[in-house]
């Protein structure tokens, strides 16, 4: 007997929640990056759950492109993480604040 | 049954896993716990036939992201220096951890009974899980081409950025601060009168 | 013949502009020869203009020259228009003979001067307006002659620019005189909307038809303009002070022609006042009074030239109580017989003030006839004149206005005679102090001068434009000299002006040429003399008398010093009653006050204020809301998070 | 007329393709720069005169109409044309812009400044020949960015502050108005079914009334009363003036100032006649403050070109009243004065200016006597100044005696009080001309260069007019008066507005009142 897909569902609310509340929390951009990544995969459970049930190939389409968005985005972030460290070393998220109005 | 035991095993794993990536001081430790999220992410796909991207998440994710991710950690050096217990943002926890509640509450109590309301295949049927692979390329160099070729696009530029962004700059005092912006003050020919155009607003209004 | 009234105003415009652009070129003294060659051509042209008025039956002396239309806007339309009638002819022959003779006065009068061009740039430009002024053929064009020479007067005061007080003066004159015109610019405005035009005769015309008030409001409102003008109460303070110009131009503007222009117009005007009795009536005590009124401080002036200032102001008031008493000719006659007596009083004074090296208080003269054979014998002819003394011009113009008023009220009669007393004492005192008694310009200044009552304004002040102030503080040293020629002929011409100038007119003995020839343009506004002849002898008897006891008085103060000077001078008349003073308390101080306070405070602080009450609520609110703004990614991601939470809870509540 | 040459369009599109011209020049070649520039800016004026000789003074109507659609699904067309109200402005801006280019000299970045000059040229000209209320706004609103950067780029010291507040202002009045218009040409299409833009569809429409009318009307006035400016939206005025460049404060005088006035006259009045006549006391009692105390406050100005500006704010007193006055010689009389104003003011501007370039000090107490060294440069200014004051044989007298005239007919008492602004007007500047250019001449006021060739060349045109205009205005009134006529016959049909009963010698009425 299969799962029902709310169980999945609900699962992956809790993992998205999670991430985004981890995101919010901590100060090692790092850590936050790797937060981001959790609430994309929570996104990618509910697409393949989806996907399931309603026997539709699209959401499993979907979860690969977000595959691929997600590999680009890390490459991307991570470069800009280091090029950041090259100027101020052990640079936090809260050490950055040039925005400030 | 079996079923309901892969379900439960893969998702305290995720849970778990989460949790410890984003509590842990050290994020060699969290980059570890992260791979423990995937790999149980992994096996929640193969719970419901999604043998591919199952395959695609190891291989992708635990395989070269999150490599990726201890790679620079070691280039940087490993900093265990944040200090959980402090928060230099007012409010910033009480509030994310609002945040993240309400939206999982929001969520659960949207959906209640009615999980799915859309229409049944609409880019067309999965099947069984017998010919997932088959199925899914088919519909990506079909219907979704386009977007296929596009990701490819992506990811040239991401290489492309990625160079660009870590590449070392040219200039001698590359390393410290605001170098970039200093050779912005270009010589203007001297002219000692008043700025060209229009100075911009400033804070003068009112004073 | 007529036709050639154009070339009257064209002829100095003309010199103006040929000076404005060669005048320096020509220089001293070639440019004031070609001014005053202008005036005299002028002066030939307004007789051959006169000489054809008379050739015109009396009825038909009326002629207007259309040159070009000046302003028309829907019904509204106005000409560059002359109107040649014996009016404004009799104006224009005496403007251009005076004007002549003080223009070739001036020639050698301003010899030397460094502006000595520009100086008659101006004078032919005032000439010019002056006869605008009274060729005009509407109130329009009259106004532009009327500001124009108003604006020359203000050049020509402040011709002695570095002088604060000449500076000052000029501004003064010019705002006295728009107090003045504001009352005019009304009027005409009236007049436009009541009978639909400007042009004298058919405005002038309508008047009967329209409403009592109507015309008793433009005839107020014309002499608020004409008081302005002519220094009547309460506008006369700037004409004192227009002494600070040089005298040629104390006598041309401020005594003989542009003073008279308030006396003019209220003349042109005269149907205008026949309909409207109360504001005749008004006028004769607004001009009565001045008339006492100046000729009391005149009593108390030490400064030959605001003597004859004062005196100005009291004979302009004399015009208009004859004005008032329904006189017109005899205003007329008075204001020709005294541009030819006070023009020659005010040369004689500079030819004196030129003689004594620019000295100009009387106390430090004294016995110059010796030493200023003509001035002093052509001055004294002019002194007879004003005081009245038959069978000079001034007796019989006077008389003319006494008996005029004598028939409107005799407490109008009475106060003119007794201004006349006053005229006579205080221009006898003057002849004293000037002519005869003892040299005091021989003694060191300081001592001669009764400074303990002479105020520091009133101090003479060197006249900038002769070079020859080092001249000051060694009175001992110089001797008074005659004026050049091409002074004292003006004073000649005018001596015998000023004494048979009474030719025009003889009341009470049925000569009366200028009335006559006046008479078309009043018609039944004249008022004519009803009084036996017995009462006319009566009064001008009594006239002279007044006239002999002014004169004994003076003689028994100034020069047998029965009385001690400074007991006839009060400091109250020397100041001037402080009208001054207190125009400056009431009106210049408030007025300053409260520009100062529109221009910094309520300007500054509350409507700019309310503008940048705004701007920096503005930045304030900014200034709060950037805390937002903290930089931190962290937040950013807070602020999108909630944002996420709000609109889920949106979505929630729509779908409960 | 002049043949098939859209002469209109010309007239916008020259200086606006000369000022991309002059930025396209190299940079370090002030001298070509200056002479493109000037050459561009001269053949405007050659333009507008073409345009003048061109025009035919016994129509009332639109000439020289270019009408072609622009984006015709929202009714919008470049529609351009000229009648006797600004006609006289596209001449002025045609004078006045190659005088205030060439007259005072810029100190850096030549080119950016004749670039944005001609912008705004083309701005101006834009605004007084548009006919369709899109093209209109649209002009109107680029007016401001030129002068945005040429007071913020060349002004002095709180150019930045005075730059802020100048576009500020303005563009809420602008706002305003947009909103206006669209309600105006959404309303009337829900009225007449017809989409439309046009000025001309819209004013003979008359699809809205009442309170309607009367809050569009007061939308629109917003803007133009900004723009004049009207007490108690003036005080931009002063500072922009005082901080601008020279050639900056010649144009915001001379021409910006009636953009205000012109659009009181050809929208205010033409589109709204009732509300106009409605609202009419209003404007007349601002007016006159404006009158009084523009000049009273000039009085106390210790800053020579704030003293002028705030002469502008008495002076564009007047003409409200005038154009209020809804008189056929008020409003004649006001149009005048829209030029006269131009002429005397921007004179008055480009004087001061040379005096800054002599003194570096616009403050009236650094100064004095000035008129014994530089007597030729005293006499402009005296004849500039009694021209401002109104003496009648100079331009001034006319505009303002029309205005006070005509309006007197209508509006009595306001008259009397605006008259009070004569005297003012002697008062402050006479004042000020004594403190400058009479008493004794100290330090470097003592040795103050007479004008050189080069600026009696720019300001002979100028006097010329001045002198001209007053003793001759009959040409220009004859031009202005059609179209006068026709408006006021407009509002008359449109609103209460009587015909006033012409008085005439033979039967004169009962005016009573005193």
């Amino acid at each position: 007997m299969k799962v029902p897909g709310a169980w999945y569902l609900a699962l992956a609310a809790a993992l998205f929640s999670i991430g985004a509340i981890g995101l919010l929390v901590r100060r090692n951009v790092l850590v936050m990056f790797m937060c981001i990544e959790l609430m994309l995969n929570a996104v990618n459970l509910t697409f393949v759950t989806f996907a399931r049930m309603l026997d539709d190939v699209g959401g499993q389409t979907a979860v690969f492109f977000v595959l691929v968005v997600a590999a680009a985005e890390v490459v991307v972030g991570l470069g800009i993480i280091v090029s950041i460290f090259r100027r101020r070393s052990g640079a936090t998220a809260d050490d950055v604040s040039l925005l400030k109005g | 049954m079996i079923d309901w035991f892969v379900f439960a095993v893969a998702a305290v794993a995720t849970l778990s896993g989460a949790l410890g990536v984003v509590m842990s001081t050290n994020p060699v430790h969290a980059a570890l716990m992260l791979v423990m999220t995937l790999f149980s992410v992994a096996v929640l796909f193969v719970a419901q036939n999604a043998h591919f991207l199952a395959a695609v998440q190891v291989i992708v994710y635990a395989g070269a992201i999150v490599v990726l991710f201890l790679f620079v950690i070691m280039l940087l050096g490993v900093d265990k220096s944040e200090d959980m217990g402090k928060e230099r943002l007012r409010g910033q926890r009480p509030l994310a951890l609002v945040a993240g509640l309400t939206v999982l509450g929001a969520v659960l109590l949207l959906a209640r009974s009615e999980w799915v309301s859309g229409a049944q295949s609409a880019a067309g049927p999965l099947g069984d899980g017998s010919q997932n692979v088959e199925i899914l390329a088919r519909s990506m160099f079909t219907r979704y081409l386009l977007a296929f070729e596009i990701t490819s696009v992506l990811l040239v530029i991401a290489v492309v950025g990625a160079v660009v962004l870590v590449g070392r700059p040219a200039t001698p005092d590359a390393g410290t601060p605001d170098a970039g912006t200093s050779d912005a003050a270009t010589s203007d020919g001297g002219t000692s009168a008043p700025a060209t155009s229009g100075a911009g607003p400033s804070d003068e209004v009112g004073s | 013949m007529l036709e050639a009234v154009w070339l009257i105003p064209a002829l100095p415009l003309t010199g103006f502009v040929i000076l404005l652009v060669a005048g320096r070129r020509l220089g001293d003294p070639r440019a004031g020869w070609l001014a005053t060659a202008m005036m005299a051509a002028a002066f030939l042209t307004s007789v051959v203009v006169f000489l054809g008025l008379v050739g015109e039956p009396g009825e038909e002396r009326v002629f207007t020259q259309t040159l070009f239309p000046w302003i028309e806007s829907g019904s509204f339309h106005v000409d560059v228009a002359f109107l040649v009638d014996p009016l404004s002819v009799t104006m224009a022959l005496f403007v251009t003979g005076v004007g002549s003779l003080i223009h070739l006065y001036a020639v050698g009068y301003m010899h030397g001067d460094e502006r000595f061009p520009k100086f008659f740039v101006y004078l032919n430009l005032f000439a010019f307006s002056m006869l605008m002024l009274v060729l005009a053929d509407n109130f329009l064009l009259t106004f532009l002659g009327w500001e124009g020479v108003g604006a020359c007067s203000y050049f020509l005061i402040s011709f002695w620019f570095e002088k604060d007080t000449a500076a000052s003066a000029g501004k003064k004159a010019f705002v006295t005189n728009r107090i003045g015109d504001f009352g005019f610019m009304i009027a005409m405005f009236l007049i436009f909307a009541t009978f639909g035009t400007l042009d004298y005769l058919p405005a002038l015309g309508a008047v009967e038809g329209a409403s009592e008030g109507t015309v008793a409001a433009i005839g107020l409102l014309l002499f608020l303009g004409a008081a302005g003008k002519s220094a009547q109460l309460p506008l006369y303070v700037w004409l004192p002070d227009a002494m600070e110009g040089p005298t040629p131009v104390s006598a041309l503007i401020h005594a003989a022609t542009m003073v008279t222009a308030g006396v003019f117009l209220m003349v042109r005007v005269n149907p205008i006042l026949g309909a409207a009795p109360e504001v005749a009536t008004l006028i004769a005590w607004v001009g009565v009074l001045t008339a006492l009124f100046a000729a009391t401080i005149a009593c108390a002036q030490n400064d030959i030239k605001k003597v004859l200032a004062y005196s100005t102001i009291s004979q302009l008031g004399y015009m208009f109580l004859a004005v008032g008493s329904g006189a017109y000719a005899a205003a007329i006659f008075h204001m020709v017989t005294h541009a030819f007596f006070k023009a020659l009083l005010f040369l004689g004074a500079g030819s004196v003030i030129h003689g004594m090296h620019d000295e100009q208080d009387m106390k430090r003269m004294g016995g110059l006839q010796k030493w200023m054979p003509v001035t002093g014998a052509t001055f004294i002819v002019g002194w007879l004149a004003i005081a009245g003394v038959p069978p000079f011009s001034g007796f019989w113009s006077k008389d003319d206005i006494l008996l005029n008023a004598f028939e409107k009220s005799p407490v109008l009669w009475l106060l003119g005679l007794v201004t006349a007393l006053l005229t006579a004492y205080y221009m006898s005192r003057q002849v004293f102090l000037v002519f005869r008694g003892e040299e005091r310009w021989k003694k060191a200044a300081p001592e001669t001068a009764p400074g303990a009552h002479v105020e520091p304004d009133h101090q003479p002040v060197a006249a900038g434009g002769h070079g020859t102030a080092a001249a000051h503080g060694a009175h001992g040293d110089f001797k008074p000299h005659e004026s050049p020629r091409s002074m004292t002929i003006p004073l000649i011409v005018l001596a015998v002006l000023a004494a048979v100038g009474g030719l025009l007119n003889l009341p009470f003995t049925g000569w009366l040429v200028l009335e006559h020839w006046l008479e078309p343009v009043f018609g039944h506004n004249l008022h004519h003399v009803t009084s036996t002849g017995g009462t006319k002898f009566a009064l001008a008897l009594t006239a002279v008398a007044a006239a002999v006891v002014g004169v004994l008085i003076a003689a028994a103060i100034y020069r047998r010093h029965r009385i001690a000077e400074s007991a006839v001078e009060p400091r109250l008349l020397q100041r001037a009653w402080f009208v001054d003073e207190l125009y400056q308390k009431t009106i210049a101080h408030p007025g300053r006050a409260l520009s100062q306070w529109l221009a910094s405070v309520f300007d500054a602080k509350v409507i700019d204020g309310a503008v940048n009450g705004v701007a920096s609520l503005v930045r304030d609110g900014g200034t709060r809301l950037r805390a937002v703004q903290s930089g931190y990614v962290r937040s950013y991601a807070l602020y999108v998070a909630l944002g996420a939470v709000g609109v889920l809870l949106f979505a929630l509540s729509r779908s409960l | 007329m002049a043949g098939d040459i859209p002469i209109l369009t010309l007239l916008v599109l020259v200086p606006a393709l000369g000022a991309g011209l002059v930025a396209l020049l190299p940079k370090a070649n002030d001298e070509v720069v200056g002479r493109v520039g000037l050459g561009i800016s001269l053949l405007v004026g050659v333009l507008s005169l073409v345009l003048l000789f061109g025009f035919d003074s016994g129509d009332a109507g639109f000439q020289f109409v270019s009408d072609h659609p622009w984006i015709e699904s929202f009714g919008i067309s470049w529609k351009l044309g000229v009648d006797g109200i600004s006609l006289f402005l596209v001449v002025l801006s045609g004078i006045l812009f190659p005088l205030a280019i060439a007259g005072p000299s810029v100190h850096h970045d030549l080119k950016g400044y004749i670039s944005w000059m001609l912008l705004l040229e083309a701005g101006c000209i834009g605004v007084f020949l548009s006919l369709d209320l899109f093209v209109f706004f649209l002009f109107w609103e680029i007016v401001l960015v030129p002068m945005y950067f040429l007071i913020g780029g060349w002004g002095y010291e709180r150019r930045v502050y005075a730059t802020l507040k100048f576009f500020i202002y303005t563009m809420l009045g602008s706002a305003l108005m947009l909103v206006g218009i669209l309600a105006l040409v959404f309303l009337s299409q829900k009225a007449t079914g017809n989409l439309t833009f046009d000025l001309v569809t819209l004013a003979e429409g008359q699809s809205v009334a009442g309170n309607t009318a009367r809050w569009l009307f007061l939308a629109f006035a917003a803007s133009f009363a900004i723009k004049c400016p009207i007490f108690p939206v003036h005080t931009w005025l002063p500072d922009a003036h005082t901080e601008a460049p020279t050639g900056g404060s010649v144009i915001l005088a001379g021409v910006l100032l009636k953009l205000g006035t012109y659009g009181f006259v050809r929208f205010g009045l033409y589109l709204f006649p009732e509300a106009a006549l409605d609202l009419a006391p209003v404007f007349l009692t601002l007016g006159v403050i404006g009158i009084v105390y523009g000049a009273l406050v000039a009085t106390m100005q210790k800053d020579l070109k704030r003293l002028v500006a705030y002469s502008s704010v008495a002076h564009l007193g007047f003409i409200v009243v005038g154009v209020f006055g809804l008189s056929h010689q008020g409003l004649q009389g006001g149009v005048l004065q829209m030029v006269n104003h131009g002429i005397s003011t921007g004179a008055l501007f480009l004087l001061v200016g040379m005096i800054y370039e002599r003194r570096h000090t616009r403050l009236i107490a650094d100064m004095g006597g000035i008129q014994k060294s530089a007597p030729l440069f005293a006499a402009v200014f005296t004849v500039v100044m009694l021209s401002s004051i109104g003496l009648p044989g100079l331009n001034g007298f006319v505009g303002e005696f029309l205005i006070l005239l005509g309006t007197f007919v209508t509006a009595r008492w306001w008259v009397v009080v605006a008259t009070v602004g004569v005297i003012l007007a002697a008062i402050y500047l006479l004042w000020a001309y004594q403190r400058v250019f009479h008493g004794r001449a100290e330090g470097s006021n003592a040795t103050f260069p007479e004008m050189t060739m080069r600026e009696r060349v720019i300001m002979a045109p100028l006097i010329v007019l001045i002198v001209g205009l007053g003793v001759y205005p009959k040409p220009v009134l004859d031009r202005i008066a059609p179209s006068v006529d026709e408006l006021v016959t407009h509002i008359q049909t449109h609103s209460d507005l009587e015909a006033p009963v012409a008085p005439s010698v033979a039967a004169p009425t009962e005016e009573g009142g005193h």
